[in-house]
């Protein structure tokens, strides 16, 4: 399996403070990665840096064999690598339909091309029914999902998810999994960062375990859940 | 979207000068009248385009304003040209001003952006004051003889470019652009991370904006036959007026800049002369903007609905 | 979405179809004048004066028998409405205009009354450009700003005798034409402009420029302000202990009462131009001044008086005229030769104005709290001090 | 460098530096309103002029000393500046709107409603508080004879200008020292934040707005002696307001005084050594350069160099 994205040495500090200091790890193309950690571990920061809005102080980010640390956000998610974020950030004033639309406008020639790809997202991600209703309307549910079948819509080789699952119900968890791994069937490559151990043991290939900005451990769900100190460090304490 | 009702409203405006046919009516003043308000429109327009769809709250539009009325006088004065030409000039000389502009300003967010684009429209006015050798300083620029006696020419040449911009906004709007601009002013990160150089598009919106609203600065000079400094770059009586025109009328709607122009120019026009109030119209005025505000916070258009709800019971009562 | 647009329309109809008749018996004429904003005070000044020459004619039998009726509206100071209310009143049927103050809406007015043929009384607007326009039908009761100054600088080249001069003026148009006018002057006397700079009106510190005034060493420092700025001027003037032979001010802020109120003792021997003093003996000035100042408590200013004698100058043109139509006023208005408490009031063709009043202008001191007119000599109200004793020696 | 050259500096430098205070404290209000709610208000000349009006009447009645007037005209503007955050501004805050920046209508609206009812009731002429020591100065050559140069210093600026340093360092102790003060500053850095920690954020604003209509009104108070008072005095001094709170940087008491006084030395030096007629671009400049370059304003710099050491 080719590395689809390769984190190389990175560090990021803010002010005095290091949020991520040497990481290394890397996503084969095609691999679900789940990435873990206890809160304030850095995970977000790691996909701020993965993304682009924040470059990295040290070290840099491989993308398909190029590096795209230093680019902007924007450049990036145009080199086929897109994110949702953990506090939704749905366009507020939009319907469902323009949402997804406006992402599609990235690839699409045209309007009615955005559209249609917009439409098949909206089906692929159930959520068709609601396409006319505007976005803030949406339940946090239902907006978590938007979330991703925006980041769909960009028609990326590489997802990040954020926290896409976290404050669901039971049945919209199951909906939740079900999608990202017809995700994955599309052959689109995962990095997903989560709470919920039943989800990330599930659907995650390799897990990479950070705590307090550096990494743990790396392996198997098989492996990680056996590592002692991973679970010393993290799911002794956690209460999942 | 439909070009229905603009057209049928068009039309309605189209035969508008007929009233010169009506006797006792004052054609002339009214005609003037209209021909701010649908100045006021296209200003208006041109403010909803950046502020509105894109988010980016501009307290400086009199600059470009300014430009566009400065660019048709100085054809007149500096080249003897028809100020007219002024109107084609205006769009690569308000184009780059954007350009510039946007260079400096866009890189700011929310509040800072506004206060910057304050700063914008006031150093242009202090500079067009300055300049004495180029801009006549505070003299002002006159146009000794005005194309037309007639309102009805004005009028239909400011309705056309009214009637332009409507259909070049809603385009716009329809399009890629409009999605992306949208987008920008929702979540500016959401849409840096979607793949949209926020950027990039800001200063489109900018530029965009900024000769549409140039257009009615040098219609302003080849109408009123007069500009100067104070004039055309006003803070208060461009800049801010252009905000209230929109955020009045709907912010973020089709019809939101002509029916925040019609309010602010022909309802403060009228209030103006009301019998006995004399001075005190600006009480009236300014209270008439406060409770609008407060009870349709998105204007008349934005809060259409809010608006008849309010107005039922007391039809029914 | 319908329903607004429809109120919208309603509404317009109904205001179109507001009457606008007049009886017979009555001249109704409006004016319009900033009544509110930066230069409402003026506007006020104007408004108060144009209703007290009304109420002495009606008094008198009115016009040709017709009674006077005065309206006002309120232009706010800005072109736009200026010409608004001006096409209003043309298109109802007023067969002349009187009024505006600010030259930008004074230049608003004269276009649209050109146009529409309707003759235009300017009275207080001092743009030398209103007269230059070859206008037909705009007739200007003031003097043109480049002659404001005629009487101090004859006063100057007759009794100063400076070597130097500098100027400090304000960014309007009537600081800048009365700047510039003055330099042309200094130069004809061979004076020396060593400073001529311009400033924000409404600054409230103007230390450091007069800082740089003080090191230059003028013998006159000439300064052109529209209202308070002249009182500051002079107040930080004398704090800076900035000692010239001769301080003066071209009109406007330096001859009204306010000048001398808020300066109080800065004030004292500043000399000013003017167009026009409480205390000359044009027939009814005096009159005109006492009552005002009983009615409202202070003398008024030069606009005043202008704006008083003005409605005599429409009188005297409509009993002169064939009829009352435009074209009937434009010619009356074009023989009108007569004297008022303004000064005489003749509309010539010359130096490239037309329809241009040439009243000569005056210069005024500050003596004792009190304006008094030094120059032109046949007109002094009290000798000049000159020379003026420095800061130091007036403690 | 002549005499001559250096008495120029040196008076445009003590021009400057006065100056410099007084717009500090018109830029005092400003700052802590648009720090507190990230509102721009454009009624904020007015309520000076307001405060202005106050200390006129009471002298015009009783002959109250201006500065005396503070203690009438600040009490009074925090009430006014109450109302208006209670009755009008936090509604509409309060509502959901496509832009935020719907409340400058509102504050367009007051400032007009303000301007005209002074136009009603003052008419619009302009009015001074001719106090005995308008014009008095003290002056380097009083007190030593021989000095080269003359330098003045004028007692009402100079009052003023105490006045003003006064208020800021009470404002500056009553921020950081008491709990109300500390709330408020809570509430200007992180408002979610400051309503977890159990701060009425409402509250707050209420208070704030209050507050910065009361410092406002006291600059009235201060610039009457030196100033002149008209109905639409105000419009000009909420730009300087806006250009001091983004140099000092938003909600900071330090940055205001400092910036206020960086503004008047540079507009007093680019008066007499570039041309007066200019100053007003040399001060939108920096303004812009600061916005830009600097965002946090000075508060920023003095907070990095204290990180710094």
């Amino acid at each position: 399996m080719s590395a689809l994205l390769e984190v190389k040495g990175v560090s990021r500090f803010f002010g005095g403070l290091a949020a991520l200091t040497d990481v290394d790890f890397t996503v084969g193309k095609g691999e679900v990665l789940g990435l873990i950690g206890p809160n304030g571990a850095g995970k977000t920061t790691m996909f701020n840096v993965v993304n682009g809005f924040y470059a990295p102080s040290r070290g840099e980010v491989v993308f398909k064999g190029e590096r795209i640390s230093g680019l902007k956000p924007y450049q990036i998610c145009g080199r086929g690598l897109a994110r949702t974020f953990q506090v939704v950030k749905p366009l507020q004033r939009m319907t469902t339909l323009d949402n997804v639309v406006c992402s599609a406008f990235l690839r699409a020639p045209n309007r009615a091309a955005a559209v249609a790809n917009a439409e098949e997202i909206l089906k692929f991600t159930n959520l068709w029914d609601v396409r006319d209703t505007v976005s803030k309307r949406l339940p946090l549910g239902l907006r978590k999902r938007l979330e991703i079948a925006r980041a769909l819509a960009t028609e990326p080789d590489m997802l990040l998810l954020d926290e896409a699952c976290a404050g669901l119900n039971p049945s919209e968890l199951e909906e939740s999994i079900g999608i990202i791994r017809r995700i994955k069937e599309r052959g689109i490559t995962i990095m997903i960062i989560e709470h919920h151990m039943k989800v990330i043991m599930s659907i995650s290939d390799r897990i990479v375990v950070l705590t307090y900005g550096q990494k743990l451990a790396d392996g198997s769900p098989a492996e990680i859940s056996a590592n002692p100190e991973v679970i010393k460090a993290y799911l002794g304490e956690g209460d999942d | 979207m439909t070009y229905r009702k603009p057209l049928l409203i068009l039309a309605l405006l189209a035969v508008l000068p007929l009233i010169r046919a009506v006797p006792g009516v004052n054609a002339n003043y009214w005609l003037h009248n209209f021909i701010l308000v649908v100045m006021w429109t296209i200003i208006g327009m041109s403010w909803n385009l950046l502020s509105g769809y894109c988010g980016q709250v501009s307290f400086g539009h009199a600059a470009f304003f300014g430009i566009g009325a400065y660019t048709s006088g100085l054809l007149y004065v500096k080249f003897g040209l028809s100020a007219w030409w002024g109107m084609l000039a205006s769009i690569p000389v308000v184009g780059a001003a954007a350009l510039l502009i946007g260079f400096v300003c866009l890189r700011l967010r929310g509040p800072f952006f506004a206060l910057a684009t304050i700063a914008v429209g006031v150093i242009l006015r202090i500079v067009a004051e300055n300049l004495t050798g180029f801009t006549g300083g505070d003299m002002g620029i006159m146009i000794r003889e005005r194309t037309w006696v007639e309102k009805t020419w004005y009028y239909y040449i400011i309705l056309a470019l009214a009637a332009g911009t409507f259909w070049f906004v809603d385009r716009i709007i329809a399009s890629k652009l409009g999605y992306y601009f949208v987008a920008i002013r929702e979540d500016q990160d959401a849409a840096e991370s979607l793949g949209i150089d926020t950027t990039r598009y800001k200063t489109i919106a900018l530029v965009l904006s900024a000769v549409l609203c140039g257009f009615a600065g040098a219609f302003y000079t080849n109408y009123m036959g007069y500009i100067d400094p104070k004039v055309v770059f006003a803070l208060h009586d461009i800049s801010v007026m252009a905000i209230m025109v929109v955020m009045v009328g709907g912010v973020a709607t089709r019809w939101g800049p002509v029916l925040g122009a019609v309010i602010m120019i022909l309802m403060a026009e009228i209030i103006r002369t009301i019998p006995k109030v004399g001075t005190a119209h600006h009480t009236l005025f300014g209270v008439l903007l406060i409770v609008v505000i407060i009870f349709l916070p998105n204007g008349v258009v934005g809060d259409a609905a809010k608006l008849r709800r309010l107005l039922r019971p007391g039809r029914s009562a | 979405m319908k329903r607004p647009l429809v109120t919208a329309l309603s509404i317009l109809v109904l205001a179109l179809s507001l009457p606008l008749g007049a009886l017979a018996s009555e001249f109704k004429l409006v004016v319009p004048l900033p009544l509110t904003g930066k230069v409402a005070k003026f506007g006020e000044i104007m408004k108060k004066s144009f209703e007290m020459a009304a109420e002495e004619i009606n008094a008198s039998g009115g016009i040709k028998g017709s009674t006077l009726v005065l309206g006002f509206e309120d232009s706010a100071g800005k072109p736009e409405t200026a010409r608004a209310i001006v096409e209003k009143l043309i298109e109802g049927g007023q067969p002349v205009i009187v009024g505006e103050y600010t030259s930008a809406c004074a230049k608003a007015v004269a276009a649209v009354a050109e146009e529409r043929k309707t003759p235009y009384l300017v009275v207080a607007s001092a743009d030398d450009a209103i007269t230059q326009q070859t206008y037909r039908y705009v007739f200007r009761q003031n003097q043109v700003n480049a002659h404001y100054a005629d009487a101090f600088v004859s006063f100057m080249g007759e009794v100063v005798k400076p070597k130097t001069i500098a100027i400090l003026y304000e960014t309007t148009a009537f600081g800048t034409s009365g700047a510039d006018a003055m330099e042309k002057d200094a130069l004809k006397l061979g004076i020396k402009v060593v400073l001529k700079e311009k400033y924000e009106a409404g600054a409230p510190d103007f230390k450091p420029i007069l800082s740089k005034v003080k090191s230059l060493q003028p013998d006159v420092v000439y300064m052109v302000s529209y209202v308070m700025d002249a009182s500051l001027l002079m107040k930080q003037i004398m704090e800076l202990r900035l000692e010239a032979k001769l301080f003066a001010g071209g009109a406007a802020g330096f001859a009204i009462p306010e000048f001398v109120g808020n300066a109080k003792e800065a004030a004292e021997y500043v000399i000013s131009a003017t167009l026009w003093t409480p205390k000359l003996s044009y027939p009814g000035a005096q009159a005109y001044a006492e009552k005002y100042k009983t009615k409202y408590g202070d003398y008024p200013s030069y606009h005043g008086a202008s704006a008083y004698a003005s409605l005599f100058v429409l009188k005297e043109a409509m009993t002169g005229a064939k009829d009352w139509s435009t074209e009937g006023i434009r010619d009356g208005m074009k023989a009108v030769d007569m004297q008022t408490a303004f000064g005489p009031v003749k509309f010539e063709d010359k130096e490239g104005y037309q329809n241009q009043n040439f009243v000569g202008t005056l210069a005024i001191q500050v003596q004792k709290g009190e304006f008094e007119t030094i120059w032109p000599k046949d007109q002094a109200s009290a000798p000049f001090v000159f020379p003026v004793p420095t800061w130091r020696e007036r403690r | 460098m002549s005499a001559a050259k250096i008495e120029v500096l040196l008076q445009t430098l003590i021009s400057g530096l006065l100056l410099g205070g007084l717009y500090a404290l018109i830029g005092l209000g400003m700052t802590i309103i648009m720090g507190v709610m990230k509102i721009i208000n454009l009624a904020h000349g007015e309520l000076m002029m307001v405060g202005m009006y106050v200390a006129y009447l009471l002298f015009a009645w009783a002959h109250i000393d201006p500065y005396l007037s503070i203690l009438v005209a600040v009490p009074l503007l925090f009430f006014l500046g109450v109302a208006l955050q209670k009755y009008l501004v936090n509604p509409v805050l309060k509502v959901d709107a496509i832009l935020p920046e719907n409340q400058v209508i509102l504050t367009v609206g007051i400032g007009m409603v303000l301007a005209n009812l002074a136009t009603i009731i003052f008419k619009s002429d302009y009015r001074t508080t001719p106090v005995d020591y308008a014009t008095k100065a003290w002056y380097l050559t009083d007190l030593w004879k021989d000095s080269p140069i003359e330098l003045s210093l004028s007692f009402p600026w100079t009052v003023s200008f105490l006045f003003a340093v006064g208020i800021t360092a009470a404002l500056w102790f009553f921020l950081s020292r008491t709990d109300m003060g500390k709330s408020i500053r809570a509430t200007a850095q992180d408002k979610d934040a400051a309503m977890l920690m159990g701060v009425n954020v409402e509250r707050m604003r209420v208070f704030t707005f209050g507050l910065g209509s009361a410092l406002v009104g006291a600059a009235g108070c201060l610039f009457l002696p030196i100033y002149y008072l008209y109905p639409d005095v105000g419009g000009q001094f909420t730009l300087t307001g806006f250009v001091i709170t983004i140099l000092g940087g938003l909600g900071s008491t330090v940055g205001a005084i400092i910036g206020g006084l960086i503004l008047g030395v540079f507009e007093s030096l680019t008066a007499t050594y570039v041309g007066m007629g200019w100053a007003p671009v040399g001060r939108f400049v920096v303004f812009m350069l600061v916005l830009v370059f600097v965002p946090g304003g000075v508060a920023s710099l003095l907070r990095r160099r204290r990180f710094g050491k």
